[in-house]
């Protein structure tokens, strides 16, 4: 109801909101590394650059070496870069077809409602990694961008479902009606009046696709379903396991790439919190 | 016996102090019923709240409340406990919403009396009697509050609220989302309740003057957070003598009254934001009568007996 | 289960035969005493009487049917424990040993008699006969279904003169091939599977399996399988008595929870691929083969299939120039830890050694050296014409390769790097790609792969396991049992097919065979033997002691992969001796 | 009320049998033949290679007209029939499954009841006070974002190996027999008790901080504040914006249960612990489509089942969902 | 001329449409040209649907609503949009009939794109503002300000001026001012009933009769659907004769008069008026056996129609 003085609120709030502040100072590190990472070291990510084998971390390799004396840390970097991928593109796929249904489901009502209902519910009770599991075996050659398009399409649903819920209620809103008073076509009444107000939501649905995906990911990465061609910090976890880390006691090619992942996600979670409580005046207080 | 002394209150918010409640002094007797009107924002709610539920971001400034002769500790949340339903009691703006939803009414009311440590079983008879009075059926002591209509609701509320037979009941804009019919069923079961001895006094909180001239003893105009006049109900409606007062009445239709035949108008301009109100007299701006001393505060004086108003020009100069 | 390249398959050609379904009607009176202790499963193994193993499951215990393809024989002591060959065989001195057989000759070029043991029973205390063998081996040509039913396509009939003598007698007998079913299939007891059905015999799970042999089925979990010492095993008398009671053959999710247990002295021998081994095995904490590189014996080649149909793979001189440009020893060192030695260029195994025609291998062998690569490269015409730092083919064409490997064998996809990038920097331009094993094995079979790894040809009683992989004829559609890269050589065929006629016993005949098959190989050189993968072993003598090791005198081979217990295996068992006696 | 139990119903047997002819469609339309995979390491003399290939083909029912597999499939599994594993060979896959499924349940269950329990009643604590809510907060999102297989995989090497206090592989000991002991159920107990409290840490994260959020919005519900203005105590307050704000955890487990499955799965096949999900691994590694179909059938009816229950519970608990929502199409 | 012929509104409720809930039954009236007909009616007795109806904002289940001899309903792609160039609504809540995160002028600029590509922006700015210094605002001081920067009053006003930006000839006016402080509310009333000065007719939607008394020539009285009495405002007022109407006037807080307590608002909802019955009949006072059947509506002076059983007795 109050826009302009709203968004600076909303700066103002976001500014000193300390979630989010922690949460985006995390997400700009990692994404910072999976950017200059790669200058910062002379190694390729498969490369045996240390012929003994595994070493723990030191000056040479910084987060040690994997069985096979390959740098841990390039592949972590290496890794990081095929997270924030899947992340954007898993979570931009599912964001963008939960937006679509939601759209459609919560504005057109009716017939077409109660279809995507039933598709949004079907898709919602399948468990969605036994699916990823079944697709990404069916798979003979597996690529980044290809897992992330299957995690994208099949975590759509609560988006969706969620989305179409706030559509629904912002449709019976008098503006709305305004607008088909003047003439605007479905189409344009969605993204120019509808959407827009939803925009806090919509980015926080995006947050949490893109820690979804990457949570997806790692799982099926991990159970070897994985890309076949590139390293993933899900594969290096697979890798360390499957080499004995634990045994062996090499924790520092475990950890770190499992550390990422929570630190990622933890980090996008509390963002997400923030921004709702930017957002949302109610919980300000707290 | 309610007397309020020069009550203060704002809200505290990021952009400064929203001086929502100034120096309102008043006082409420037995069994009256008085009507709070006044444009939206104005501060109504405000002080219906801080007599009983002053919480952040709500502050108290200054001023105190003696309620039967003691002074009520407004700011101590633990303390006002014991005052709370027991001797003030609220029928809220949001009386549709507020019900536990998932809470049969019955065991919820139940609830509430044990939690306050009232004489349940007392209070539970005297419960069926008062639903009869507001033509509630008794089973809705077993529905759970979505399978009330909105009336039904703010109806219950209304019961629950009264229970324990409050000293004073302050009801906010019970009647303001309601048609006419009901409005009309709403208002007189509150007078209702008041001869029954349910409530002692009621302060009605409304913007609809033509309500309180049915049911209210006196009335209270507010302004801006500032008391513009109180007087008897005939005593405001005949002859208001704050302009505010003046205005707001003739710009209400009359009944009967065709717009072809006689125009009527309303106030023009703006009420003022309470983040920065303007100094003086908060009516100065919208005033046809306004003159320099405007510019100063006018005190909130009585100028005939249960008569006061805050206006230079019929304060104590003119009177 | 981690799939770890070089665990063996359960079995190859191992494959055994056949063995009881449930008892159909068990013989009514009560069998003996031999029964008793298969009821009793005590609630905790001792542990000075049980032996720990793992890497020989590769799943959970489904059948116990001797007769089941190989990769299903996940309930590896089937076939060695529970049910018996007629012979055994020691690949370290390349000698068969009796086993059920008392002797085996041949009285003429199509004639063999075998005699039996006296005293052979069953577990359920029937006498094990002539009739239960030649039964065996009649079953395969009623149900073409086993495996080993092409036996009947020289086979012609097989007589029981008595309870210990048949004779089987031959048209145009495949002495090599025969000899390996003489220790790969699993006699059955007659009296309890002459009443089965097809699908029982073929198909059945065989939950209470009867066999003759040292061990009898005890009970299994998805992780464990566990047997029990046969106390009425008539090989008691003349093998020795195997040492631990109770054998638990464990599944372990990953090699290395394996690995942990050795270190703690929890499990007695882990069969389990371990590159990291080498440290802990020459700082003592495990013991191995041998004590230093390449640490375990040699179980089979790992070689680069060359899919010859596709450019320029097609062109021998390509070919030859490739195995130059390979680099074995990075893979030895770094994929493998020195775990593994370098493949003779034959491809045979050290213990068919004696088979090498050096001279041959002098003359036509390989080694790494990239500039021979290059040198070899550019006399065949490939150059490099575009200045891309990679060779052409000789009519100008670019070429990229893919050298591929299952995904997740991590062993395997660091060789197929190594090979890449060697290649690379011979100017070939190849590039290593990990597809499923679903993807990689239906590229294996339909043949469209470019190039690689496959270790198939396990160790044998005879070289002609490994050339019968490498050459395996006709060419089909789908190659499901060999030469994946479809070399198409007639001579290579008859050559290989002559050795199948060779008798085992004449080493010089099968010399001569070899050095030709030797010979042509090293000059079409259609796969690239790269190196051995080991028969990996380490265990702990916290428990028991007298594992095999280079030193002891009659070494035999420390492991449980299904279809090794005929190797050796079972032998090893014999020998071990409780620790501190 | 049965309306909607109406409408649950056919979404949930649309779903089934959705589910069920993608399930039927696995073996049938992956790269490679399940067939050839089985035979793959047979090395035989060719003859016999094709011979068995036939065979198996024929077993496999693969050799029908693919209208006819999908009618005998829903046949046989109407039957309790799921056909026959190619990786455990011959063991029927519902048998292969029976083994797997009591261990599930026992991770499960527990995993999901309690952390639910656990973490709702902890969030509602913390939302109490500013202290507990910064002490509490991140370590309930860092812990939600813990991909399960880490957090396995930190307490199998943290207790596991460098206190060496749980055994972090299997179900029991391999000197054990499985009897009715004391010394075995303790066994088998302290197997359990690493990959349950994994799954149990993960998910109690999310109930924790979903809680916490949720008691605030309802705190600050008008319900709240109308018996904050009566001076109800604190008490009834708390309790009754904890009754309200469970209702959106309890259909957050609903949604959350895929979620939660996937991680039982990695999660025991970080401790090898033999239920479902490792069973499922093994049947992907060694490509036996007839068990990944079981396997698959066999979620998709716990997920289905467990949806029911919740949605049982939900009409139980919440009175709104017994009334039939309004909706105009414009 | 609006004409409504037999219009019903039937909601589907339930999820598999198995409840039916007459919003509206059975409607029949005309709003002439350059009138403006009040429609009366407590909470939920159809008035917004009506009017949505109108505006074609929902869908007509039976009946037909014509506007000069054209067939509303069957409107469809440009032919609405050319409806839209003549039909507009302005509607109870000022605030959430603007898009919160836009100025409020933008209404005007969407006017502009949507129905006057070809003015040019400099005469459209002049155009807006002239419509808005008929709408009895300074644009000075209305323009480019978001909707919370603006009251209540000027919101309403805005949304008048959008609709005369249109040349509209009808509007549909729903409970324009029940959500604005008496002190505005008067002014919109005026500037409403100023627009009939333009020829334009208007529905104007309340539960408040004096106000419909104020402003309009015509009045129907609707309850739960069906109307219940109808015809010159005057008459109605005066001589109110369905008991409904009757409660109605009496519910009304007058400034003159005390309110009659001895009129009850309600009574005890009995099934009696059924669907097919008078819908009144569970509240009515008078209720009768014969109100089991639906009431027709009678002409009982000139101008002024009644759907009452006992009509002939009041
Ligand atoms: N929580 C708050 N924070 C800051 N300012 C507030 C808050 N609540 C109310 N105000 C401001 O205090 C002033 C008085 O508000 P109040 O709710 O008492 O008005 P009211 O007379 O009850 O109005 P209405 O008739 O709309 O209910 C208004 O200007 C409002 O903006
Ligand atoms: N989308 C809808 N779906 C189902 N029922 C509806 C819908 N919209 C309105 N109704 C019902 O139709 C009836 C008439 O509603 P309408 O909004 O027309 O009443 P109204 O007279 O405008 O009331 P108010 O004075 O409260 O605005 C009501 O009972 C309402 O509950
Ligand atoms: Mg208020
Ligand atoms: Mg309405």
């Amino acid at each position: 109801m109050k826009a302009l003085k709203q968004k600076n609120e909303f700066l103002y709030f976001a500014l000193r909101n300390r979630k989010l502040q922690i949460g985006l100072g995390v997400i700009l590190f990692f994404v910072l590394l999976a950017a200059f990472g790669p200058l910062l070291t002379d190694y390729e990510p498969f490369d045996y650059v240390n012929p003994t084998g595994p070493v723990p971390p030191s000056s040479k390799f910084w987060l040690g070496t994997t069985f096979f004396g390959q740098d841990v840390f390039t592949q972590v970097v290496m890794g990081l870069r095929a997270t924030f991928l899947i992340a954007i593109l898993g979570g931009g796929i599912a964001t963008l077809v939960g937006m679509l249904l939601g759209f459609l489901a919560g504005y057109r009502g009716g017939i077409l409602d109660e279809i995507i209902n039933v598709l949004t519910n079907i898709v919602l009770v399948i468990p969605t990694m036994a699916v990823l599991l079944i697709i990404a075996a069916y798979l003979q050659v597996r690529s980044l961008a290809m897992e992330s398009i299957l995690i994208g399409l099949t975590a759509w649903p609560w988006a969706a479902r969620a989305i179409r819920a706030q559509t629904f209620s912002l449709r019976t809103r008098d503006f709305v009606d305004m607008a088909r008073m003047s003439g605007e076509s479905a189409f344009k009444i969605i993204f120019s009046e509808i959407a827009p107000n939803m925009m806090s939501y919509l980015v926080m649905t995006f947050i949490l696709q893109f820690g979804g995906a990457i949570l997806n990911a790692a799982t099926l990465d991990f159970i070897g379903l994985g890309p076949t061609n590139a390293i993933s910090l899900g594969l290096i976890m697979q890798y360390s396991m499957m080499w004995g880390a634990l045994q062996f006691g090499m924790w520092w090619w475990f950890v770190p790439p499992g550390l990422a992942i929570t630190l990622i996600v933890g980090a996008l979670y509390s963002m997400n919190v923030g921004l709702d409580e930017v957002f949302n005046p109610k919980l300000r207080e707290m | 016996m309610l007397q309020v002394e020069n009550l203060t209150v704002y809200y505290q918010t990021l952009k400064g102090q929203v001086r929502a409640l100034e120096n309102a002094s008043f006082t409420l007797a037995d069994g009256e019923i008085m009507g709070l009107a006044g444009e939206s924002g104005c501060g109504k709610t405000t002080l219906g709240h801080s007599l009983i539920h002053l919480s952040p971001p709500m502050t108290h400034i200054g001023g105190r409340v003696l309620l039967n002769g003691q002074e009520l500790p407004l700011t101590d949340m633990q303390k006002m406990d014991a005052y709370r339903f027991n001797e003030i009691s609220i029928i809220p703006q949001y009386a549709m919403n507020a019900l536990n939803p998932i809470r049969k009414i019955g065991p919820m009311t139940e609830e509430l009396l044990r939690a306050k440590k009232a004489d349940v079983r007392t209070v539970m008879a005297a419960l069926k009697d008062r639903l009869e009075m507001v033509k509630l059926p008794q089973e809705v002591l077993n529905l759970y509050p979505i399978e009330l209509s909105g009336g039904m609701k703010q109806r219950m509320v209304m019961v629950l609220s009264t229970l324990l037979d409050p000293e004073l009941l302050i009801a906010d804009e019970i009647t303001s989302a309601l048609d006419v019919a009901s409005q009309k069923a709403v208002a007189e079961m509150l007078v209702e309740f008041r001869n029954q001895h349910c409530c002692n006094s009621v302060i009605f909180i409304t913007h609809d003057i033509s309500i309180l001239y049915q049911i209210a003893d006196s009335i209270l105009i507010m302004y801006a957070g500032q008391l513009a006049e109180k007087g008897s109900t005939e005593t405001i409606i005949r002859n208001p003598r704050h302009p505010y007062t003046r205005m707001l009445i003739s710009a209400l239709p009359e009944i009967g009254v065709r717009y072809s035949e006689k125009r009527l108008t309303g106030i023009p301009g703006k009420t003022p934001l309470l983040l920065h109100p303007p100094q003086g007299c908060r009516f100065r701006e919208r005033c046809p009568l306004a003159f320099e001393k405007c510019a100063e505060v006018p005190p909130f004086v009585e100028i005939e007996p249960g008569h006061s108003v805050a206006c230079w020009k019929e304060g104590s100069a003119d009177a | 289960q981690a799939p770890a390249a070089t665990t063996p398959a359960p079995a190859e050609p191992t494959q055994a035969p056949a063995a009881p379904t449930e008892p159909p009607a068990e013989p009514t009176e009560p069998p003996a005493e031999p029964e008793a202790p298969v009821e009793v499963i005590p609630t905790e193994f001792p542990r000075a009487e049980t032996l720990y193993v793992s890497g020989a499951a590769w799943g959970p215990a489904s059948t116990w049917n001797p007769f089941q393809p190989g990769s299903l024989a996940n309930t590896t002591g089937t076939i060695g424990f529970v049910y018996e060959f007629l012979f055994n065989f020691d690949p370290q001195t390349a000698t068969m040993i009796p086993w059920l057989a008392e002797s085996g000759t041949w009285t003429d070029a199509a004639t063999y008699d075998v005699v039996l043991r006296d005293g052979l029973t069953w577990s359920d205390g029937e006498p094990l006969t002539a009739e239960d063998v030649k039964f065996t081996f009649e079953l395969a040509k009623t149900y073409p279904a086993l495996w080993f039913s092409p036996v009947w396509n020289y086979l012609t009939g097989v007589t029981a003169a008595d309870a210990t003598h048949l004779q089987f007698t031959f048209e145009d007998p495949l002495y090599q091939e025969w000899d390996n079913n003489l220790i790969n299939v699993p006699i059955v007891p007659r009296h309890l599977w002459e009443s089965m059905t097809e699908e029982q015999i073929t198909v059945g799970a065989n939950e209470k399996p009867v066999g003759s042999g040292a061990y009898l089925y005890l009970s299994n979990a998805e992780d464990r399988n566990i047997w029990v010492r046969n106390e009425n095993w008539w090989g008691i008398g003349v093998f020795g008595k195997p040492a631990p009671k109770y054998i638990v053959d464990i599944r372990t999710a990953s090699n290395n929870i394996a690995m942990g247990m050795v270190l703690k002295g929890e499990l007695d021998l882990s069969n389990n691929i371990l590159p990291g081994v080498a440290t802990l095995a020459d700082q003592g904490y495990v013991k191995t083969y041998y004590s230093g590189p390449p640490y375990m014996l040699s179980a089979n080649t790992a070689v680069l299939f060359l899919n010859t149909t596709k450019k320029p793979m097609d062109d021998a001189a390509f070919r030859k120039a490739l195995a130059f440009a390979i680099d074995t020893p990075s893979i030895v060192n770094t994929a493998y830890a020195n775990l593994v030695k370098a493949a003779n260029p034959t491809g045979m195994l050290p213990a068919f050694d004696r088979f090498v025609d050096q001279a041959v291998v002098d003359e036509l062998g390989f080694t790494f050296d990239t500039a021979r690569a290059r040198e070899l490269l550019d006399a065949a015409g490939y150059k490099d014409v575009d200045g891309d730092g990679f060779v052409e083919a000789p009519d100008g064409s670019a070429f990229k390769l893919e050298v591929t490997c299952p995904s997740g064998w991590t062993d395997w996809m660091a060789a197929i790097d190594v090979i890449a990038k060697s290649a690379q920097a011979a100017g070939i331009n190849i590039v290593a790609a990990t597809p499923d094993y679903g993807a990689w094995n239906t590229a294996l079979q339909g043949g469209t792969f470019d190039m690689t790894l496959n270790n198939w040809a396990n160790l044998s009683n005879t070289p002609w396991t490994l050339y019968n992989l490498l050459f395996n004829h006709p060419i089909r559609e789908q190659m499901q049992s060999g030469n994946f890269g479809r070399y198409d050589s007639q001579e290579m065929f008859d050559l290989v097919d002559g050795l199948a006629r060779i008798p085992t016993s004449d080493e010089e005949g099968m010399k001569a065979q070899l050095s030709k098959i030797q010979k042509l190989m090293l000059t079409d050189l259609p796969v690239i033997p790269l190196w051995y993968n080991g028969l990996w072993a380490q265990f702990s003598e916290s428990t028991w002691t007298g594992w095999p090791n280079e030193t002891s005198a009659n070494p035999t081979l420390p492991t449980t992969w299904s279809g090794y217990w005929q190797l050796g295996g079972l032998q090893t068992l014999i020998n071990l001796k409780p620790a501190g006696q | 009320m049965r309306k909607y139990f109406g409408r649950k119903l056919v979404i949930y047997l649309l779903t089934f049998f959705l589910a069920v002819t993608i399930d039927w469609l696995i073996p049938r339309f992956m790269p490679g033949d399940p067939v050839a995979n089985m035979l793959a390491r047979v090395s035989v003399n060719s003859t016999a290679a094709s011979v068995m290939q036939e065979y198996y083909t024929h077993l496999f029912g693969l050799d029908l007209p693919l209208w006819q597999q999908y009618l005998n499939f829903w046949a046989n599994l109407l039957r309790g029939d799921l056909g026959i594993s190619a990786y455990l060979f011959p063991k029927p896959v519902t048998q292969v499954l029976m083994n797997a499924i009591p261990y599930d349940v026992a991770l499960l269950l527990p995993a999901i009841l309690l952390s639910w329990l656990a973490g709702n009643n902890f969030g509602a604590v913390a939302a109490r006070s500013k202290w507990l809510d910064n002490t509490v907060s991140p370590i309930g999102y860092i812990l939600t974002a813990t991909p399960y297989m880490w957090l396995g995989i930190l307490l199998a090497w943290f207790f596991g190996i460098i206190l060496d206090v749980f055994p972090i592989a299997g179900a029991y000991s391999f000197s054990l027999s499985p009897t009715l002991s004391w010394k075995f159920i303790g066994d088998v107990l302290l197997h359990w008790f690493l990959p349950f409290f994994s799954l149990f840490m993960v998910q109690f994260g999310g109930w924790a901080i979903g809680m916490r959020n949720m008691i605030i919005y309802e705190l600050e519900a008008d319900y709240s504040h109308y018996l904050e203005a009566l001076g109800a105590p604190r008490s009834l307050i708390r309790r009754y914006a904890f009754n309200n704000a469970v209702l959106p955890q309890l259909s957050g487990l609903a949604l959350q249960l895929g979620v939660i499955v996937a991680g039982a799965l990695v999660t025991e096949v970080v401790f090898s612990y033999p239920g479902i999900g490792y069973l499922l691994l093994a049947a992907i590694q060694n490509q036996d489509y007839f068990l990944i179909q079981g396997c698959f059938l066999f979620i998709i009816i716990g997920v289905l089942l467990a949806n029911f229950v919740i949605d049982i519970v939900y009409v139980l608990v919440d009175p709104r969902t017994r009334r039939g929502m309004t909706g105009e199409a414009a | 001329m609006l004409k409504f012929e037999h219009v019903s509104k039937i909601y589907k409720t339930g999820t598999f449409g198995g409840k039916e809930l007459h919003a509206v039954n059975d409607v029949s009236f005309e709003i002439p040209d350059g009138e403006v007909v009040s429609l009366i009616g407590e909470s939920g007795s159809g008035k917004s649907t009506i009017g949505k109806m109108i505006l074609r904002l929902i869908g007509i289940t039976r009946g037909t609503i014509e506007l000069d001899g054209v067939n509303v309903g069957a409107l469809k792609g440009s032919e609405l949009k050319e409806y839209y160039r003549k039909v507009q609504g302005v509607f109870q809540d000022p605030f959430s009939s603007y898009n919160p995160i836009f100025k409020a002028d933008r209404i005007f600029q969407v006017i502009h794109d949507e129905f006057y590509p070809q003015v040019s922006a400099a005469a459209w700015t002049e155009k807006v503002e002239t419509a808005l210094k008929d709408g009895g605002l300074n644009p000075e001081h209305v323009l480019h300000k978001y909707p919370h920067q603006l009251s209540g009053g000027q919101l309403q006003r805005f949304l008048i001026a959008r609709a005369l930006l249109l040349d509209i000839k009808f509007l549909v006016a729903d409970e324009i001012i029940s959500m604005l402080d008496a002190s505005t509310r008067i002014d919109v009333l005026n500037l409403l009933a100023d627009l009939k000065t333009r020829g334009l007719s208007i529905l104007f939607i309340t539960h408040d009769l004096s106000l419909a008394n104020y402003i309009s020539e015509q009045a129907v009285i609707l309850y739960r659907g069906c109307v219940a009495e109808r015809g010159i405002t005057e008459k109605i007022f005066n001589r109110p004769l369905h008991p409904y109407t009757r409660m109605l006037i009496a519910s009304v807080p007058r400034l003159d008069r005390k309110w009659d307590t001895e009129i009850s608002v309600e009574t005890k909802a009995t099934p009696l008026g059924a669907l097919n019955g008078c819908v009144y009949a569970g509240r009515c006072p008078l209720a009768f056996e014969k109100c089991k059947q639906r009431p027709p509506e009678v002409e009982v002076e000139p101008g002024h129609f009644v759907a009452c059983w006992k009509v002939e007795e009041i």
